[in-house]
């Protein structure tokens, strides 16, 4: 590849300056943001409303449950993992801590503390389906994705049964009290709670990645799982804590969305799984693990947010939405291929 | 041998230079074969055999100089240009499919069809074709056994049965005997000897000397990407070919060790340990200050004790015990936790993560130590100096700890990577298994000095080593395997090469006694 | 070495390997039990019948997982042959549509492999993306309408030969010329050698970039043929046609014995998942089961098949084991 | 390098040709956003051609955005279309309590909401619901059946197709199909409840291998008309597609009154359809909006009775049977 592309390189000399800017901004950990803006540049003329605060709000206050789901599949994928029933648990999380706040079900109503049984609930059903996946891939050998796929499948239909065999409609739980409610809607001067919520979510995996002992061993892990057993990493008990912190973080994403939407559906999240982790592969993240960062998923997540906003606020109809979407997602994987060959070359 | 002289060279290289990032590392490399002759290659690594090669195979383009083939010029595209020219190489590491069967791994490039234009398998043909292959290199399996159920020297006569399914006139041999049994070197040997009556050139590149002396006509010796000597076998000795290659006495290899005044306390006792079909009733001490050589032929059972002492595999009986504790359950970690480390013979696969740092690679194993509070926030600062301590005090040559990518480095700066990772961690017992494997003469030496050092400090040092020469330079007790078990001792003072080896040999000679 | 690491275990060794054709005879006996027509040939044919869609593109989906690489856009590349043949229905008779079709199924499958081998973005990624656009494509030519199928179209999904339903034709050819193609040619085996390693592959001479190509291709050809089959039987398709499709595919590829990670399994595995998950389906409808539990069945017998086939795996590997230590060194 | 200034004249060029199609907004006129969480049947496909056929006539502007049944998403378009501020937001969302705060989002920004075709649950926010009677609609469908069947004597084991079990219209119309056949269980036995999920070839496999249980079935309802194709095809396979008053046909009821409905009817293959009177559905939601506007305030659900076409009454009430108006359409055009 360098031996052919090196005399090209000499006669393109005399014009160095202009594909150095191009190139550094091709290689910088900031090409997902970048992209983000431009696309933002090229609507705005098209419609003006998508560079108000009112909508950049909206994107940053719509965006942090995908952005704290994601997060947790980030810890999964730097272990060259990879977590489908991320949807599922949202789903199921959503029923299930719903049904102890509400008339339907009423677990906890009679507790006093309805809410803190709720969310103790959201988070037991994340860890307890992220422990049951860790255990699989780790203790089983099962891959990844095929246990992942088989929980999500399980579980989608379980939040549905307990739906149906709970609710006098069968179709979701209302009513859910205004104070949990406030979790996802709620706002301190101006700023969302959620907001505060995926912070400290990002807060502390950034910390556990990028400073932790633990999150060193992951990335271990990723690189070379056999490497990292010789070296005294406990891998099993890494590799399951992974998915058990994807659990957690799908947990905490449905509190949000749950919150959000006033309601517990059994349907929540069931079309967000490629956007999950196309949102962290397109900020950078290897499915093949080892590298990644919470600030790639960001972007990533970002990025996605802000093409899903440009294209609502357009209006087109859905054959444009899907096309423009898988376009903008293609045209970011591309560059992302042409920064490696770049970095690989310098 | 007159036979082979009285035919004319039908290949020939004459001043082939080649260089990387500016640094020649071949230098007007010149060589001929005559059908039927077996050359041999011998140098230290880095001394320029594998890049010759590589020209040779096409793998590599050459800088200057020109090979001729038949008289023609000759100037490979690719491996498969040679290939195709009848220049075959068959790698160390062998380049099978383990998932397929034996005669589909030797037509995979294409398979002979049933008929024109069906693009059908003759399955009738390639069997046939297969039998015949592997009867040429004596090999007894069914052309459909899958490859992953072969041994390593089964392995091996695939390939060379692959080689000659595409006609080869020149087969390069690359220390094609690291991972066979003796009997299958034997057989490896009667093999080439049948190649070579039949008119087929042999290039074979080896470390061991004793080898290259028996089975070739002609011999190369390199150092430094020069050619330093050919003769024919009668004019050479293993002596001869060590002075050309090192371009010193032996002495000089091996710094000077001061062996311990009186043995220190045992830091590793091993009894009884036993794991069927691998290793039988072990037992040895290592003490404090103590280099401990472990020597075997390949197959003998070296690595496969180190990695059972290390609990990366299992055994069914015997005791170990760590310093002052009795080890209940063996595992890295808690190895580890005793002050063990490990390294392996295998550093691409197991010893390093090759897209990460220098420096992640270093703090891997001692990353416990720099976690502070509950979270285990790990203490950059310190963690920085003490990895930046340790690759000084072992010499790794690179610009940035924390930029450079392992991948990046020279084997004898990877392995300084993984020796620095377990010296970070403080070991009071080191298992170094091969730890001079494919580096260099200079990295070799380095090693050496961090080896007696650690000892000095109080370690004990259990040193795996093909080399015979390298143990008794090294060591002050060698501990010889075979078939599992261990079968000598020698003490620094009877060091005798011949002894070591015959103990290595032990179960050859009770079979042919 | 095999025979010394487990002395008398062959019949466990036998019951392992056989575990999942095991599985499925329980299955059999079960739902035979519990409803007597369960058992009858007609629902078998029918079992077969339902299958053969998702094991059509399955089978393509086992050439582009034997090679190591994913693609998630086969749904929507059914999507975008059906849209497309609503259009050259309405000029071209079928024997000139279906062709067509076929060949822009082929081409989806081209347009991925490109990507993928060129600019080398990771085959997730660019199938993720091309599932999207394949999606806004298709509902652009339909005009977001459904689109509906002359009489034709529909004969020909209840159209038997020979006695055997035309959807089991089709089923039984594409498997046949795959299973012929990945056992029977130097292509096929190839595909397995790139999945095996594709750098030794580059070194033995084999044309990796052409073999990729070639399976994402066929990926693409084999969801056209499987789109079509499916429109045969469902007569229409809305918006939702070939929707999430490729997660019983997958489901169905993996659930045959083919590896993930490239180099292992082969189609007649896949057939076998995709009519195993089938006659789950049809179990439960046979046995009138309360709609609420299918996923919850399905994803527990695709599990326990899973398990079984990965412990089966493992015991397998600990029996390799020191073979492949000692090559290593 | 070229490579990359070329990709990146493709995507700019890209975004503004998808820009193109967006109109200046005119002054003076209205703009209204349309919601819809899928298309997937032909309900929904002819219920926004009528709006944007309707709207137009009106001079209003629409603006479109698909949820894909995912109601966070649909919750992001409603904040769109406010930030957008449209003046009146008509919305089919997926779940009924899940579409709560955005209504709660629309009155705090003062722009009129208007749900199509399904309700919110019961809350403190206002909007206005249209809403065809499911149940009742349902429940007169099945009603005429089960007389036919009694009528013609004998036991009838029946099949119904459910739609998506998360769907709130789906349920109603289930729960309609049950109040009438609960009621004449002497007469009729449901052998197969057949989860379709609004999927095609779920609902044809299903109902396949419910027909290969009970290969006697002869009562057959569906939950919505888009299944009549794949309906077809199994009938025909198990050769029980025969016209009504010839021997071996299934007494068949369909719901929403789409084109494959009427033509069925007309041809004899289905006895009695419920009928949403979509025309009426988009006059009720366009005039709520006018009425809104106009600053008065209807009430929140407003019902669209529906009525039951069957063969005998078909001539008499077509015109009002939207699947006509396409049918025609179709005729035409060849």
């Amino acid at each position: 590849m360098s031996t052919t592309t090196l005399p090209t390189e000499r006669a393109a000399e005399p014009a160095r300056r202009r594909p150095r800017i191009a190139e550094r901004l091709l290689m910088s950990e900031y090409l997902v943001l970048a992209l983000t803006v431009l696309y933002v540049l090229i609507l705005w003329p098209i419609v003006p409303s998508i560079a108000t605060r009112a909508t950049m709000l909206d994107v940053l206050a719509a965006m942090m449950p995908l952005l704290v789901v994601a997060i947790g599949q980030t810890f999964v994928l730097i272990v060259a993992g990879i977590d489908l029933s991320a949807p599922s648990i949202l789903a199921t999380a959503s029923v299930v801590g719903a049904s102890m706040m509400t008339d339907d079900g009423g677990f906890a109503l009679a507790s006093g503390i309805p809410i803190l049984a709720g969310i103790v609930a959201f988070v037991a059903v994340g860890l307890l389906i992220g422990l049951f996946n860790g255990l699989c891939t780790t203790r089983l050998g099962m891959p990844a994705f095929i246990v992942t796929l088989t929980t999500m499948m399980f579980f989608s239909g379980f939040a549905l049964f307990y739906t149906a065999a709970l609710t006098d409609d069968g179709s979701s739980f209302g009513d859910l009290p205004a104070s949990f409610v406030a979790i996802g809607q709620g706002t301190v001067a101006g700023v969302p709670y959620s907001l505060g919520v995926a912070a400290v979510v990002m807060g502390v995996a950034h910390l556990v990645l990028s400073r932790t002992v633990f999150g060193r061993w992951l990335y271990a892990i990723g690189r070379n799982p056999r490497a990292a057993a010789i070296s005294g990493v406990p891998v099993r008990r890494a590799v399951t804590w992974a998915f058990v912190i994807s659990g957690l973080c799908a947990a905490i994403a449905s509190v949000l969305y749950t919150g959000r939407l006033e309601t517990g559906t059994p349907v929540l999240g069931q079309r967000i799984l490629l956007d999950i982790v196309g949102s962290a592969v397109i900020g950078g993240v290897s499915l093949f693990g080892g590298t990644g960062k919470v600030t790639q998923t960001l972007y990533g997540v970002l990025f996605l947010s802000v093409v899903d906003k440009g294209l609502q606020l357009l209006g087109l109809d859905l054959a444009s939405v899907f096309a423009i979407k898988g376009l903008v997602i293609l045209l970011a994987a591309v560059l992302d291929a042409l920064r490696r060959r770049l970095i690989l070359r310098a | 041998m007159n036979d082979t002289e009285a035919q004319p060279a039908f290949f020939a290289a004459e001043g082939l230079c080649k260089s990387f990032f500016g640094v020649q590392v071949l230098h007007d490399m010149t060589f001929s074969l005559h059908p039927g002759q077996v050359l041999g290659l011998v140098g230290e690594n880095g001394s320029g055999k594998s890049t010759t090669m590589n020209i040779m195979g096409g793998v590599l383009p050459m800088d200057a100089g020109r090979m001729t083939l038949d008289g023609a010029d000759y100037r490979p595209r690719g491996p498969r240009d040679a290939e195709s020219r009848g220049i075959a190489f068959i790698h160390q590491e062998l380049n099978l499919f383990r998932n397929l069967t034996v005669a589909e791994n030797l037509f995979i490039a294409g398979f002979p069809k049933l008929a024109r234009g069906l693009p059908f398998i003759d399955r009738a043909k390639v069997r046939v074709r297969t039998q015949e292959l592997l009867s040429s290199v004596d090999l007894d399996v069914a052309p459909n056994t899958p490859v992953s159920r072969l041994s390593q020297g089964e392995r091996q006569l695939v390939e060379i049965a692959k080689a000659l399914g595409s006609n080869a006139r020149i087969i390069i041999f690359d220390e094609p005997t690291t991972s066979l049994t003796t009997r299958e070197i034997e057989r490896l040997f009667d093999i080439i000897g049948r190649l070579r009556r039949q008119g087929i050139a042999i290039i074979y590149i080896s470390h061991i000397l004793g080898d290259v002396l028996r089975l070739c006509d002609d011999i190369v010796v390199l150092r430094d990407g020069h050619r330093v000597g050919r003769a024919p076998r009668a004019e050479m000795t293993v002596e001869r070919m060590i002075s050309l290659m090192v371009g010193r006495t032996i002495d000089q290899i091996y710094p000077p060790r001061d062996p311990p005044m009186s043995p220190g306390a045992p830091v590793l006792e091993v009894r009884g340990l036993s794991q069927r079909g691998i290793v039988k009733n072990i037992g040895f001490d290592l003490r404090a200050g103590e280099v401990l050589g472990l020597s075997g032929l390949m197959g003998a059972g070296r690595s496969e004790l180190a990695r059972i002492l290390f609990g990366m595999d299992p055994h069914e009986t015997g005791q170990v015990r760590v310093g002052s504790t009795a080890m209940t359950t063996l595992s890295p970690a808690n190895c580890m936790a005793h002050g063990m480390a490990f390294l392996t013979e295998d550093r691409r696969a197991e010893g390093l993560m090759m897209e990460a740092s220098i420096a992640d690679n270093v703090a891997l194993a001692s990353l416990p130590q720099f976690g502070r509070t509950w979270m285990r926030l790990i203490d950059r600062t310190r963690l920085g100096d003490e990895v930046a301590r340790v690759s000084a005090s072992v010499q790794i040559k690179a610009p940035d700890l924390q930029r450079t990518l392992v991948k990046n480095l020279s084997g004898g700066n990877q392995q300084k990577a993984v020796i620095g990772k377990w010296l970070l961690h403080k070991p009071s017992v080191f298992i170094l298994d091969e730890p001079t494997r494919g580096i260099d003469v200079g990295a070799k030496y380095e090693v050496y000095k961090i080896v007696n050092r650690l000892a000095a400090e109080g370690a004990g040092v259990l040193f795996i080593s093909s080399e015979i020469e390298e143990l008794t330079g090294m060591c002050d007790r060698i501990l010889v395997m075979a078939h599992g078990e261990i079968r000598a001792e020698f003490a620094r003072a009877a060091f005798d090469r011949e002894a070591i080896l015959r103990a290595a040999m032990w179960h050859g000679i009770k079979e042919v006694a | 070495m095999i025979a010394r690491g487990v002395p008398g275990n062959r019949t466990t060794l036998f019951l392992l390997q056989n575990t999942p054709v095991l599985l499925f005879i329980v299955l059999i006996v079960g739902f035979g039990m519990m409803s007597p027509r369960f058992l009858s040939l007609v629902n078998f044919v029918n079992i077969v019948v339902q299958a053969a869609h998702i094991g059509i593109i399955a089978i393509g989906m086992t050439f582009v997982l034997l090679v190591g690489g994913i693609d998630l856009s086969v749904g929507a590349n059914m999507y975008v042959v059906a849209a497309v043949l609503g259009l050259f229905l309405q000029d071209l008779p079928l024997s000139v549509s279906f062709p067509l079709v076929i060949a822009i199924g082929v081409s989806f499958g081209w347009v991925n492999s490109w990507f993928i081998t060129r600019l080398r973005v990771p085959a997730f990624i660019v199938t993720l993306s091309t599932l999207f656009v394949g999606r806004g494509l298709a509902l652009y030519f339909s005009g977001n309408k459904m689109v509906g199928f002359s009489p034709s179209v529909l004969s020909l999904g209840r159209a038997s030969y020979l006695g055997v339903p035309s959807a089991i034709w089709a089923f039984a050819i594409v498997f046949v010329v795959a299973w012929l193609t990945l056992s029977q040619t130097t292509f096929g085996r190839q595909v397995y050698a790139v999945g095996a390693d594709p750098e030794a592959s580059a070194k033995a001479g084999i044309d990796v970039r052409r073999i990729l190509v070639a399976v994402y291709c066929i990926a693409g050809g084999c969801a056209a043929i499987g789109g079509l089959v499916s429109l045969s039987q469902v007569a229409v398709a809305s918006s939702t046609f070939g929707f999430q499709k490729e997660f019983p595919v997958i489901a169905a590829t993996v659930l045959g014995g083919t590896s993930l990670f490239g180099g292992r399994g082969g189609v007649l595995g896949t057939v076998f998942g995709a009519v195993l998950i089938q006659t789950v389906e049809n179990g439960l409808v046979m046995t009138n089961a309360d709609p609420y539990l299918y996923p919850l069945v399905i994803s527990a017998i695709i599990f326990i098949a899973v398990l079984v086939d990965s412990s089966r795996s493992a015991i397998l590997e600990r029996l390799e084991r020191r073979q492949i230590r000692v090559e290593r060194g | 390098m070229n490579m990359t200034r070329r990709t990146l004249t493709v995507g700019a060029l890209m975004a503004a040709a998808a820009g193109l199609p967006i109109m200046v907004k005119a002054e003076g006129t209205k703009t209204v956003a349309l919601l819809f969480d899928s298309l997937v049947s032909p309900f929904w496909v002819s219920g926004i051609e009528i709006m944007r056929q309707k709207a137009k006539a009106k001079g209003w502007t629409t603006l479109e955005n698909i949820s894909n049944f995912d109601d966070n998403k649909q919750f992001e378009q409603v904040k769109a279309m406010i930030s957008r501020k449209v003046d009146g937001i008509l919305i089919i969302q997926t779940d009924a309590k899940a579409v709560i705060p955005a209504i709660r989002a629309a009155n705090e920004a003062n722009i009129p909401m208007v749900h199509f075709n399904r309700p919110p649950a019961k809350s403190d926010a206002y909007s206005v619901a249209i809403q065809a009677d499911n149940r009742k609609i349902m429940q007169d469908t099945v009603s005429f059946l089960v007389d036919e069947a009694k009528k013609q004597g004998g036991k009838y084991k029946a099949v119904i197709l459910i739609g998506d079990l998360g769907d709130v219209n789906a349920i109603q119309r289930r729960d309609g199909f049950f109040d009438v056949v609960n009621k004449n269980k002497d007469i009729i036995d449901v052998v197969g409840r057949v989860a379709t999920e609004w999927n095609a070839d779920k609902a044809f496999a299903g109902l396949t291998n419910a027909i290969q249980a009970n290969p006697d079935v002869n009562f057959l309802v569906t939950s919505s008309d888009f299944l009549h194709p794949q309906i077809e095809q199994v009938l025909k396979s198990a050769d029980k597609w025969h016209k009504r008053g010839e021997p071996g046909h299934v007494l068949f009821g369909g719901f929403d009154g789409d084109e494959g409905a009427y033509a069925r009817l007309q041809d004899g293959y289905l006895d009695a359809c419920g009928v949403q009177n979509l025309f009426l559905e988009v006059d009720m939601a366009f005039g709520a909006f006018e009425d809104l506007w106009a600053g008065k305030k209807p009430d929140k659900l407003l019902l669209d009775p529906g009525f039951v076409i069957t063969q005998a009454s078909l001539a008499d009430k077509r015109e009002d049977m939207w699947g006509y108006t396409v049918w025609k359409k179709m005729q035409k055009a060849g």
